[in-house]
């Protein structure tokens, strides 16, 4: 058994503290605010396979797998819920699009179909047809509450002998050649150390820093906080806009009912370079942006009231898709999201657990695809398809 | 906190605890003509029945002490009652064995001159009937507030301070 | 309806127990505990209900009330029709 | 029922409309707010709750809690105390969580309206009035928006004369306060006023604050100014006991505007929670709109408000129960009974004595909170000040919070009376000029003056808590201290 320092306490972080607890490893999981506080609880739900590339839909298909069982498996009701997700086509050229993906989703066993707007609005009853062609339409892809399936991880991990704790900062580290030896970290005030086996980078956002922390260069992983807004009205009956519903020409907006109070949640593609790494103030021209779209995809929202608009980070690489994999011979890193974190979550826990305790994966994840040294080596991949 | 006097935990006050706070008018002074004596026996921060009296009888150094009138020089003016805002100044006058009170009276329906009406001591209590002297409306009042005088016994001049209107 | 619950927040009908039995559980920091119960999210935007469960937090983690920080206000800060911020309130 | 005759009130009401409840024809007044109307009409359950389907009413009345949501013209989730009535309007209660309906036009996206001004007062009670009033003599140009249909804010439902000194408006009742400072509004060319009109949000533009403004729930105005003044007041707190979600059961505040503002009985008999000043002097207000009060129940060994108020009301025999609770409320869809006990030194209630009291209303006058919402949300420094009311923003001794150019008065900056919240209001409309540099440096003679009235009228046992509290906000502030 190894002990193992996890920094970072958002859903990536303490799903992973758990396969690891799982497979009777010790961990100790750092998180600096509270848990969740950095982009998990910003989220806005949704869980797709639908990807454009087979990287990324392999791991989807497998982390919605996860999913399905996941409450049952925490023993937590974490309301995942398979309620869809509708891309919505404005073109011909677009429709031919949506075709080649779900041909390639097909192959890799994900459902996704086309569909026309009669379904579509059976689907989703407030939607207006008029500007759509056809739909895309996966009725495996879902969304689950992020509060509670990171609190359902918590609580195993915890269960399972994690030593979980909140409002600890990491300061640094101490290292012997490639490898990491001991974790310092501030606590109530305290500086203290801990001597450990190997570290995983869960910071997303923030893994930057981390990285540096640990005698890495910041660029070596280039993640970038950007500020991503949504908007929430109040709760409402369920029923009326379950799916996500995206048509990504008009700026990848969206709609989405939350799973748990009904409330309609809208995003779109207007994002901003957050100015630091507390930036979280909602801007304007998005509250108002976004539910112009919004209203041109589900017009009787205009009769809702809007509650709360806040920001969060999409931690974003240059090809959108995250770095996982291992940095030096036992510091490892799982961030960079880009916005998919959540969704991912449970595949790249279980990939990360078993490739710190046992060198290796069940897990169909294309550990090339997400290497974390890519970038420097300056090979990109096709950008991991983004909304919102 | 140093002890809570008895008239907050009640709502209040007796006339023994009133006048253990401020002096008592004179037998004497109460049969001369009317004097105005204030149940105000807190430090809050008020001060118009000092600034509206004409004879300047009321001493308060700061609005947040409390009033004591000088009862010769007041003169029974009832400026002072109208314009109270805490609705706690009254007059009181002894014509033999009865006692004048003059009091606000903000509630509906005012009593005429004349009427008799249920007098009401500190606790709501009726204690017994007296008669309106006189009535001053509120258009007619300085303060406000329109105000009555009662007619009650004089046994009763330290005891009745409001009155119902009972009509038919 | 007399069925003797203690409301704190109405707009989600969160009940004094519901709070107490969280926090017993040990979750304790009023972000997580706002999350999970949802209170302060229903339309009312937790005018009536924080200070209540901020209270509540003191009293049964022994924290002072000026130790527990007050979650943020958000952009509306009362609810507004999504026509109204559209700009074209006239159907 | 309503109010037609009252000895100090004239209710001015509009036009007579009708609207359907269920489908029953009501006749209402235009001016009226839906639940005030409804309330005329004895119809009290305005919605089940969204989960758990329990009865609720009206509750704060200023379209701040979420109790009153009902389905209107088919919309759904209308605040009812807020929104006036019109003639034909449909109005259903709602059942849980709303639909919405499925077919609408997508609204057009349009500009919203500009307005510009050197500084924005937002709230306009007795601290907004006065921040408006100073500031423009000042010469600066100001914008003053409010939520209400009129100006004057809590003003306009007292009763009640005002403490202080003469030329601090001592001995002058609420109502007429609230006009005469209106007046002096209306005769500067250089306020404008905005009615009905909400402040929902605070952006920084550059050198500019932008504040979003709602008016009459229905038009998106856009104001800039490079300073603001928040004045937006308080609200009531609420207390846990059995069943405190019942209709018929108020904060302080709900009732006096269906009383005092709109002529509309809240119900026959009261229980009163609380003997601080409102809880006193909303007793004294019911009775005066000939509503029975059967008691006061006040936690504390005394009672919290001034003593006079308390002597006004246990004269017309209303008692005053000191170191008693609520312990729960019951009744059906409605209250129907309140049942209170005694406390013992630790506040448990002490078996054996409870007290039932037949009442079909309980008013909650159980305390104040600052409405720090908007302050917050703009970002400015916010701390827990037992002594003020709660969580109040960070200011400096010219009333400026920790945001350059905000500026805060009145009850958001803490708990207090009126009469202070006027002085406030005076010294953060001049320090906003001031600030801005179109005050002449001569207006600091004016704050200085104010910061005297403040501190006499804080020098007695009522004022030192506040002064306390004042202390610990402005310790570690620069500035102006």
């Amino acid at each position: 058994m190894s002990k193992v320092a996890i920094i970072g306490g958002g859903i990536t972080g303490v799903a992973t503290a758990y396969e690891l607890a799982k497979l009777g490893e010790e961990v100790i999981l750092f998180e600096k605010n509270y848990f969740g506080s950095g982009s998990t609880f910003r989220c806005a739900t949704g869980i797709r396979a639908q990807f454009t590339d087979e990287a990324n839909i392999r791991l989807m298909k497998y982390a919605v797998e996860r999913w399905e069982k996941l409450g049952e498996e925490l023993g937590f009701d974490i309301n995942f819920r398979q309620t869809g997700y509708l891309f919505l086509a404005t073109s011909e050229e677009e429709v031919e699009a949506f075709k080649n993906n779900i041909r390639l989703q097909n192959k890799f066993g994900v459902p996704t179909r086309l569909i026309d707007m009669d379904e579509a609005k059976e689907i989703v009853p407030i939607l207006n047809t008029e500007p759509f062609l056809a739909g895309a339409w996966n009725p495996r892809d879902g969304k689950a509450n992020p509060f509670k399936t990171l609190f359902a991880y918590l609580f195993r991990a915890r269960e399972l002998g994690v030593e979980a704790r909140e409002k600890a900062e990491i300061i640094g580290f101490e290292r012997e050649g490639k490898e990491i030896t001991a974790v310092k970290y501030r606590s109530n005030g305290k500086v203290e150390s801990v001597k450990v086996d190997a570290v995983l980078n869960a910071a997303n956002a923030w893994a930057p820093l981390i990285n540096e922390m640990a005698g890495l260069k910041r660029e070596l992983v280039p993640i970038t906080p950007y500020k991503h807004q949504l908007v929430k009205t109040e709760p409402l009956e369920r029923g009326q806009a379950e799916p996500l519903v995206c048509p990504p020409s008009w700026n990848d907006a969206y709609i989405i009912q939350d799973g748990e109070d009904g409330g309609i949640i809208c995003g779109a593609g207007i994002e901003h370079r957050a100015k630091s790494m507390d930036d979280y103030e909602p801007t304007y021209d998005f509250l108002r942006g976004v539910l112009r779209y919004a209203t041109m995809i589900a017009p009787p929202l205009r009769h809702a009231h809007i509650v709360r608009q806040w920001a969060g980070f999409y931690a974003k690489t240059p090809d959108k898709n995250p770095a996982i994999g291992k940095l030096l011979d036992n510091f490892y890193i799982a961030a960079g999201f880009s916005g998919h974190g959540f969704m991912m979550a449970p595949a790249v826990a279980q990939a990360m657990a078993e490739l710190i305790a046992k060198g290796r994966s069940k897990v169909p994840i294309d550990w090339d695809w997400y290497d974390p040294y890519r970038f420097e080596r300056g090979e990109l991949r096709s950008s991991a398809f983004q909304i919102g | 906190m140093s002890e809570v006097p008895p008239y907050l935990q009640r709502g209040y006050i007796t006339p023994e605890e009133l006048f253990g706070i401020i002096p008592k008018p004179s037998e004497e002074r109460l049969r001369a003509r009317p004097v105005a004596v204030p149940e105000c026996p807190q430090e809050i921060p008020c001060a118009p029945c000092r600034e509206v009296c004409p004879t300047n009888a009321i001493s308060m150094p700061t609005p947040n002490d409390i009033p004591i009138v000088d009862y010769e020089k007041c003169i029974g003016c009832s400026l002072c009652v109208q314009i109270c805002p805490g609705l706690a100044f009254f007059m009181v006058h002894y014509v033999g064995d009865k006692a004048r009170i003059t009091m606000p009276h903000e509630l509906l329906p005012l009593p005429e001159k004349g009427e008799e009406v249920v007098l009401l001591n500190r606790l709501g209590e009726p204690v017994g009937k007296g008669r309106v002297l006189t009535v001053v409306p509120r258009e007619k009042t300085k303060g406000d507030t329109p105000i009555i005088t009662v007619e009650v016994p004089v046994e009763l001049a330290w005891d009745v301070r409001a009155v119902k209107v009972v009509r038919g | 309806m007399s069925d003797g619950k203690v409301i704190i927040c109405r707009c989600n009908d969160v009940t004094v127990e519901e709070i107490e039995t969280l926090i017993d559980e040990g979750v304790t920091d009023i972000e997580e505990i706002k999350r999970l119960l949802r209170i302060g999210m229903g339309p009312c935007q937790g005018r009536t209900c924080i200070p209540l469960v901020i209270s509540i937090l003191a009293r049964r983690t022994g924290k002072k009330p000026d130790e527990i920080p007050l979650p943020r206000a958000r952009v509306p800060i009362r609810p507004v029709r999504v026509e109204v911020l559209v700009g074209g309130g006239d159907e | 029922m309503r109010l037609n005759e009252h000895p100090i009130l004239r209710f001015k009401r509009g036009r007579e409309v009708t609207i359907y409840f269920n489908g029953q024809p009501l006749k209402a007044f235009e001016g009226e707010p839906i639940a005030a109307a409804l309330h005329a009409a004895g119809i009290k359950v305005l919605n089940y709750s969204a989960n758990e389907k329990r009865p609720r009413g009206l509750f704060c009345a200023i379209g701040k809690c979420s109790s009153c949501l009902m389905i209107v013209n088919g919309i759904p989730n209308v605040r009812t105390c807020i929104t006036l009535v019109e003639d034909g309007m449909r109005i259903e209660p709602q059942t849980g969580k709303a639909k919405l309906p499925k077919e609408a036009k997508p609204p057009e996206f349009r500009d919203a309206k500009a307005v510009k001004a050197d500084i924005v007062v937002i709230g306009g009670g007795p601290a907004g009035l006065m921040a408006a009033i100073h500031a423009a003599d000042t010469r600066a140009s100001v914008v003053l928006l409010d939520e209400n249909p009129m100006l004057g804010g809590q003003l306009v439902k007292q009763t009640h004369k005002f403490f202080g000194k003469r030329e601090q408006f001592a001995g002058v009742r609420g109502v007429e306060i609230a006009k005469i400072l209106e007046e002096e509004v209306r005769k500067r060319k250089n306020i404008e006023v905005f009615l009905e009109t909400s402040a929902v949000g605070i952006f920084q533009e550059g050198d500019e604050k932008l504040v979003i403004g709602v008016r009459e729930n229905r038009e998106l105005i856009e104001f800039r100014g490079r300073a603001l003044v928040v004045a937006t007041g308080a609200m009531e707190r609420m207390i846990p006991f059995e069943n405190n979600d019942l209709p018929g059961i108020y904060g302080a505040g709900a009732i006096q505007t269906l009383m005092n503002t709109y002529g509309v009985k809240p119900g026959d008999r009261v229980l009163i929670v609380g003997a601080g000043n409102v809880g006193l002097i909303l007793t004294y207000q019911l009775v005066q709109a000939g509503v029975k009060v059967e008691a006061i129940v006040e936690a504390m060994p005394k009672v919290g408000g001034y003593f006079v108020h308390a002597a006004k009301v246990r004269r017309l025999g209303i008692p005053i129960l000191t170191r008693h609770t609520i312990l729960r409320a019951e009744g059906k869809e409605r209250v129907e009974r309140a049942v209170v006990a005694q406390l013992d030194g630790n506040w448990k209630p002490i078996p054996g004595t409870e007290k039932v009291f037949d009442v079909d209303v309980i008013a909650l006058a159980v305390g104040l909170r600052p409405s720090i919402e908007l302050l917050h949300q703009a970002g400015c420094q916010i701390k827990f000040v037992p002594e003020l009311g709660g969580h109040v923003a960070v200011r400096d001794g010219w009333m400026e919070t920790t945001v350059r150019g905000i500026f805060v008065a009145g009850d958001t900056a803490g708990i207090e009376e009126a009469t202070t919240a006027m002085l406030e209001g005076k010294m953060a409309g001049i320090a906003a000029a001031l600030r801005l540099g179109i005050a002449e440096e001569g207006w600091v003679k004016e704050i200085e003056r104010a910061q005297r009235d403040l501190e006499e009228f804080r020098s007695g046992p009522f004022g030192r808590h506040v002064v306390e509290g004042i202390r610990k906000i402005l310790a570690g502030v620069g500035g102006n201290v």
